[in-house]
Parts: structure tokens; C-alpha cells; sequence
């Protein structure tokens, strides 16, 4: 029997390795897998490279993440966002690596990644300082810029209901940078706030097939990261 | 630096621009400024809405009891879903942008020079954390991009310019300036001013503007 | 008021021209638009280059067409099916024309054309036959080929749900080469079993976003391949 | 041209290939011969099949009543899908295949070669067709290839070669070899017989053999 469900966030996080690429779903409070952040912070690998759109915020999630010093590198589009000031203050000291990724081009990358496509060219970026030092090459007369596809070890993704075949479901715009990260990843952790039952998810409507995902875990009710940045809440709690 | 006058204000601005949004859009609006343009889109046209982060047919803010965190704008505010609106993934969201699906696209501006290019990205500074987010591909995958900003930045320094002074978004790819002054067309020959607010005349327009500007 | 509806197939595909690049769903009998086909053998434009898998069985939909004299070239991966007759022979005759691309880079290339992504490396054909004459690169040592993004000018996609702003829904395997054709083809025209009031998809479910789509005509009973081979029928009828 | 022998039936080849295919595995069944494995998969393991037409999640064919033209696999065939079965579009399924995440391919052969090479897709006769479908990206996308094939044509020449005479599908693809006469493991260091019909020998297996086959 196929079973991907594990029985908790720990659990889950388990088999993540010092030195891992980790790609986590998120576009600012939306779709962040905190629980499992949380989980990955509690079993401590360290030396990470973490390709996730943003740096978190507060100090919460993949903010303290960043805060326990587990993450070496950022791959992002945007480092910086209202409530972001762990990671700020730790690349002006010099003690995390940013590299600063055009939003579709890291989804695009990503996606490539999970597609078997080792590289591809876009018109982003060209003739600006991001596009430095890569390959230019014409097609039609106009420019563009080669890319990589971007491949990770793990990756933690929030979604809404997944079942045993890790089939997944996500909840509006917390959709967002999760079903391609599931495919680029080796092993796709996901925590869903309902897992159902084989058979219970319209195989019309599935976002995310299960043959991209190595487990899931339900999370019935998934912390607001909002209202934990309101509370002004730190983890470790 | 200039004497600073008085111009159109931003709801102004905004209608002007969301006057030249036709029925039928796919329009991207930026993260600020650009955002007042929903509210002026006349009653007579349906244009959708696309925000990068997985929604088409972006609808009004919602009320405060109904703001839903997993249910927002590239500028991370709540927002609405309108009927006839669907959710998709990052890949196909800039699929959208990339592809030349969308046909509008509003951003701010730091600096646009007389042939179009585009700085709104970064300053440059030193110890500034560099943040691109989709502008990059914006410029590059929308048909129309149309600039809405101050004339002047803060400190009265013309933004409309001969030659970026700030790293690039894109080059020459802006086709309109909307400003608190005047609305500008970029064309292949030149900025040319197509209106000026009451308080602006062509010669005073010239004084705050670095780069050349000819008149239709 | 945005209605991207036409009254008829006749009208969906009225602008056509001479020449056009079209993009044509379909995997064997699931997914081809015949109606909408035959409405272009009635509208009778010419020397066209047809992107398909297949090229059509017996004498009806794709089949008909080319045997119409309408196709100059056909761009597919399996041109010869155990129903199709009117393509092989054409083809003997040499009064066709054919490239033959491997049905996974046939799907990239048209995905890439949607996606603004002009050209892409892929695994697929190096060293065959198929990759003769195209750049060869390697990325981590391992070979692979160049291939350019394919876009069209017009695309014919059959579903099964539509709304007035060209939101789609598709049925079963039925949907194969479908939703990445609308976003690789200026115009995209499509053939829905039913079309509904906007707000009777469910925006998470939304296959097609209707950005994609530029018309739409509803064909409430759309003919059984299969059955109309089976009874040897023959369009023109 | 050498003596034909009789060796395992098509349903034994299935079930020897079922057997080699574990729990959880995701398989990708080719065209014709291959789709009978499905049916031998021993019942205490799950095993998942996807078509490259869109769906994950393969099931029993159905009875001719429920025959579904829009619900068939890559050859056209009327299937079912199971519980937690799937549907996708062209583009997502490649994506399933070229990046690595089918564990199993069964496919057929025209010919194998000593170091892997496949040819499946054209015998480059003048006048024949030419089509390739799928094989070629499954070839190159998923981790193991197994090949469920006749060990002769029907005119009894070896389809085990030690170069293909046929236009390849992939060099150096394939990793094991199910025919009718035995079972062989592509190595690199040449191909390893695992196993032999009753009826056959070493020496009767290298006398329709092209390619040279080692022992273990």
C-alpha cells in the first residue's frame, strides 16, 4: 500500500540534511508552511540554501529560521517586505548569501527544475544589472537571457487537502510557488489542513498530482502568521 | 531643483489612466500607486485584473471582517476574487506575463528616460537589501506599460531623465508616463506631451524635466 | 462587457486566413474539435501548417481537412494511427509536408510559445535521428538539444465547459494538448459542451484561465469520432 | 536465421516484469505488449500507472458498456481511473516523465543493442511513416527501462544486437530485457543474463543473440 501520510510535522522533517536545498512555498503570509519551518528549526540542520519567494517576516516561520542560523543562502525575488528585518540585518553583516532572482524567472527555473529542462531562455532581465555576467543570445533579432532550471532536495509546501497518494489541494493565492516546488524537489514535504480519504479529491480538479509528493502531514488548523506577527511572537516559543 | 507646483492629485491620475484602459483588459496593476486605478475603471467597460501571485479577476478590497490572508495582491494586501475569476500557480502566472497574455501593465517609477527605459527597482546604495520581485518581467512580457508617477521626486529632482542614473528594470520599455503634470508618450522619436494638468504649462514642464520633450 | 461567446462555429472561426499556423487538440478520438474543424473545411481557408498530435482518422475532423487540400504541413508526433488513411497517403504522394517532433517536446514547445520562453534544452531525440542539425549542449555533462517554442495563430480546442470570459473546464484524458494550445495561439477557439453563467466555475477548479481564450461556441452534443468511423461516414457530409 | 524455440508465453514475460516492479512504484506502460503487465501485479503492492496522455492512475479496462471515447490510455484504448487517479494536460505529463519522476517504462523493441541503445520508433524503411509519439522522452526521462519484447522477429533474426541497424530512441537507455527465452541485465559492463525460459539454454541463447551475453 501507497501511504505518504506521516504522522507529524517532526516527523516529516525528519530525514532533512545539513548542506540541503529546500525550496518552501509562500508568497508573503500566504502559503508559508510555518508549521513545518517550525518542525525543521526544532531538528536543527543547518548550512541550508533556502529558494523561497520572500525571507519571511517577524520572527516567525522562515524568518526564524533565517534567525537560528540555519540558512546559508537565500535564493528570492524579494528579500524585503514590511515585516522583514531578521534577514536585512543579517545580509548587511554579511552572514547570508542573497541570490536576487526575477519572480518568474525563479518560478520559471523552478518549474523547469521539476520539468527536466536543465535550461531555457526569457527576455527577463536582460539589459539590466541581474542579467550580468549570464549568456545574451538573440532569437528574432531580440535578446534574451539563459537560464537555469533550479532543483532542490526537499520541499516544504502549505496546501489545503491532500490524501494518501499525496494528491494535493491549495486554498486560493496561497497556491502560488507550491505545486511547481513539489515537482522540483526530490522529496516534497506537505502539510495540508485536512488529509481525505483515497477517492475524496474529483480527479478533474487535483492541483497537484500525487506523484510530486514524498509525504504529507495534516495540520488541522495552521497558525496565521499575521496574527503571531501581531502578537509579536517569536519561535523557539 | 524646481519650484514645486501643484498638478493633478492621485485619484486624478488614476482616472486618467484607467481612462485609457480599454473593455476587455487583462491589466497588472503595481504594488502603491498604480493599485487606485480599480477604482476609476468607467462603469461601461469589464476589464480583469491579474495580480502575480496566482489571481485573475482581482475584485475590490474587501471589508475588514472578510479579509482573508489567504487571499491577496502582489502587494500583499487582502483582496477580492470576482465571479468569472480562477487561481493558478507562479509557473503559469508569469506564463501569463511572459507569454504577452496581459495587455496593461501600471508600475511606479524612480527614474524613466527619454527612450523608455525603466529604473524602479533599486537606487543602487550602498547597504540597500536588493528586491526585484515581477517587475523585471513585467516590463519585458506586457504589451503596454504605463508609468504612474510624481513628476518630481521628494527632494524636487526631475524623474523623467536622459540617461537612468539607477539600475535598470527594463530598456525602453515604457510606452506612457502618467505624472501629476503631464501625460507623456514614449514614441520611437521622442517623449511627446499629449496633456498637462491646469497648473503646468510646456515651458515649466520642460524646466522639471531632464530628458527632451516635444509637443504633438 | 467582456463575451467572448460566438453563435455558431461558422463565426468562431470566420477569421482564419490563408496560410495560418493552427494549433488542433485532440489524442486519437478524445479532445478533437470536429465541429469546429469541419467549419473551417466549410470556410475553406488554405495552405495551412496544422500543429497536432495526430493527424486524424478516416474521413472526418482533422482528416477531412487535410484530405480537403487545406494543410500544406503538418507538425506532430504519431502521423499515422491505425484509422488514419488521408495523411499516409498525401504524404507518399509527397504532396505534404511533415515534421515529426516527439510528443513531449512537441508539448514544451507549444507550452514554451504560451509561456514567452523561446527556446529550451531538453533530453529528448539526442543522438537520433530527430536531433540532426539541432544545437547539441551539455549541462552537467549530459548532451541535450535545442528546441524552439512554438506559438500559432489560431488554435481549435475542444472542452467541455466554458463561461463567457473563456474559463474552461475539460473532460477526462480528453483534455491532453487543450490548455497549453490556448496559451501558445493568438487566438484560441473553442468548442464547449456547455456554456454557463460567469461565476459557475469554481474559480480553484478553473482549467483554462480565460485570459487564453478568444472565443468560445457552444456545442451542446459534439459528434463521436469513433462512431462516425465506425459508419464510414465522410465530411463533407 | 536460427531454430525457434519456445520459450516463457506473453503472460509469463507480464508476470516476470510485474515482479520486478515494487510497492509504490510509478510505471509507464508502452504501447501493446506492455499493457499486460498491469495485469500481474501481485496484490499486496500498489503500484500507480500514468499515460503520457494525461492521466495518473490507470485502471482495469472497462466493460464494453462503459467505454468512454475521452477516457482512453496512449493507445487508445478505453481505461479507467482508480481512486486518487488524476488528469493533467500534455505539457504537465512530459513534465512527469522528462523530470525524472516515472520510476518504470515497459516498452517494446524493434532492437537492443549491447550498451543499451534502443530502436522502437522506425525501422527507416522508404515509404514507412515516420512516428515517433512518446518514446523518445520516455526514454530519456525515466529512471528504468524495461524492455518486453519477442527475443527473434518473426523471421528469427536477433533483435539483441550489437549495434541497432534501426534509427535509435535513445543510446544507452535501457536497463533490463525481458523476452520470451530469458531475462538480461544491461550493465556497463556488457549484458548479464538473469534468467532463462525452461526450454533454453546458454548456448541456444547466444546462437539468436547478436550482442554478446555474459553470465553472472
Amino acid at each position: 500500500m501507497i501511504n505518504k501520510i506521516a504522522k507529524t510535522a517532526s516527523e516529516a522533517v525528519a530525514d532533512i540534511f545539513d548542506g540541503a536545498t529546500i525550496m518552501i512555498s509562500g508568497f508573503g503570509e500566504a502559503g508559508s508552511p510555518i508549521e513545518l519551518i517550525h518542525a525543521l528549526i526544532d531538528q536543527g540542520a543547518r548550512n541550508l540554501t533556502v529558494v523561497s519567494n520572500n525571507t519571511g517576516n517577524g520572527h516567525i516561520g522562515l524568518a526564524a529560521l533565517i534567525e537560528n542560523k540555519q540558512v546559508r543562502k537565500m535564493i528570492c525575488s524579494f528579500p524585503r517586505t514590511a515585516n522583514s528585518v531578521v534577514f536585512p540585518e543579517l545580509y548587511r553583516k554579511g552572514e547570508i548569501e542573497l541570490e536576487l532572482v526575477p519572480q518568474g524567472t525563479l518560478a520559471e527555473r523552478i518549474r523547469a527544475g521539476g520539468a527536466g529542462i536543465p535550461a531555457f531562455f526569457t527576455p527577463t532581465s536582460v539589459n539590466t544589472p541581474l542579467a550580468e555576467g549570464k549568456e545574451i543570445r538573440l532569437f528574432n533579432g531580440k535578446p534574451y537571457v539563459m537560464e537555469y532550471g533550479l532543483k532542490a532536495d526537499f520541499a516544504l509546501v502549505k496546501c489545503k487537502i491532500a490524501d494518501r497518494y499525496g494528491n494535493l489541494l491549495f486554498n486560493k493565492t496561497a497556491r502560488n510557488f507550491g505545486p511547481i516546488m513539489c515537482m522540483a524537489a526530490k522529496s516534497a514535504i506537505v502539510q495540508a489542513a485536512e488529509i481525505v480519504e483515497l477517492g475524496g479529491i474529483d480527479p478533474e480538479i487535483v492541483i497537484t498530482p500525487g506523484i510530486f509528493v514524498k509525504k504529507v502531514v495534516e495540520i488541522t488548523n495552521p497558525v496565521s502568521e499575521n496574527q503571531l506577527i501581531s502578537e509579536n511572537r517569536r519561535y523557539p516559543w | 531643483m524646481v519650484e514645486i507646483r501643484k498638478g493633478w492629485n492621485r485619484e486624478e491620475m488614476a482616472q486618467k489612466i484607467a481612462g485609457h484602459i480599454p473593455n476587455g483588459a487583462y491589466v497588472n496593476l503595481g504594488i502603491g500607486l498604480p493599485e487606485l486605478v480599480a477604482n476609476y475603471i468607467p462603469h461601461d467597460r469589464e476589464v480583469i485584473f491579474h495580480t502575480e501571485n496566482g489571481l485573475l479577476g482581482v475584485g475590490p478590497s474587501p471589508v475588514k471582517e472578510n479579509e482573508d490572508d489567504e487571499l491577496i495582491n502582489a502587494g500583499k494586501k487582502p483582496v477580492t476574487a470576482i465571479k468569472g475569476a480562477c487561481f493558478f500557480h507562479h509557473a503559469d502566472s508569469f506564463a501569463m506575463i511572459r507569454g504577452g497574455h496581459i495587455d496593461i501593465c501600471v508600475l511606479g517609477a524612480f527614474q524613466v528616460s527619454e527612450n523608455g527605459d525603466l529604473a524602479n527597482w533599486s537606487t543602487g546604495e550602498p547597504g540597500a537589501i536588493p528586491a526585484v520581485g515581477g517587475a523585471m518581467d513585467l516590463v519585458q512580457g506586457v504589451k503596454t506599460i504605463i508609468i504612474f508617477t510624481q513628476h518630481l521626486t521628494k527632494n524636487g529632482e526631475p524623474k523623467i531623465v536622459k540617461h537612468c542614473s539607477y539600475p535598470l528594470t527594463g530598456k525602453g520599455v515604457v510606452s506612457h508616463i502618467y505624472t501629476d503634470y503631464a501625460v507623456i508618450d514614449v514614441k520611437d522619436t521622442g517623449l511627446y506631451v499629449r496633456e498637462m494638468a491646469p497648473e503646468i504649462d510646456f515651458d515649466y514642464l520642460k524646466s522639471c524635466t531632464e530628458a527632451e520633450l516635444k509637443q504633438y
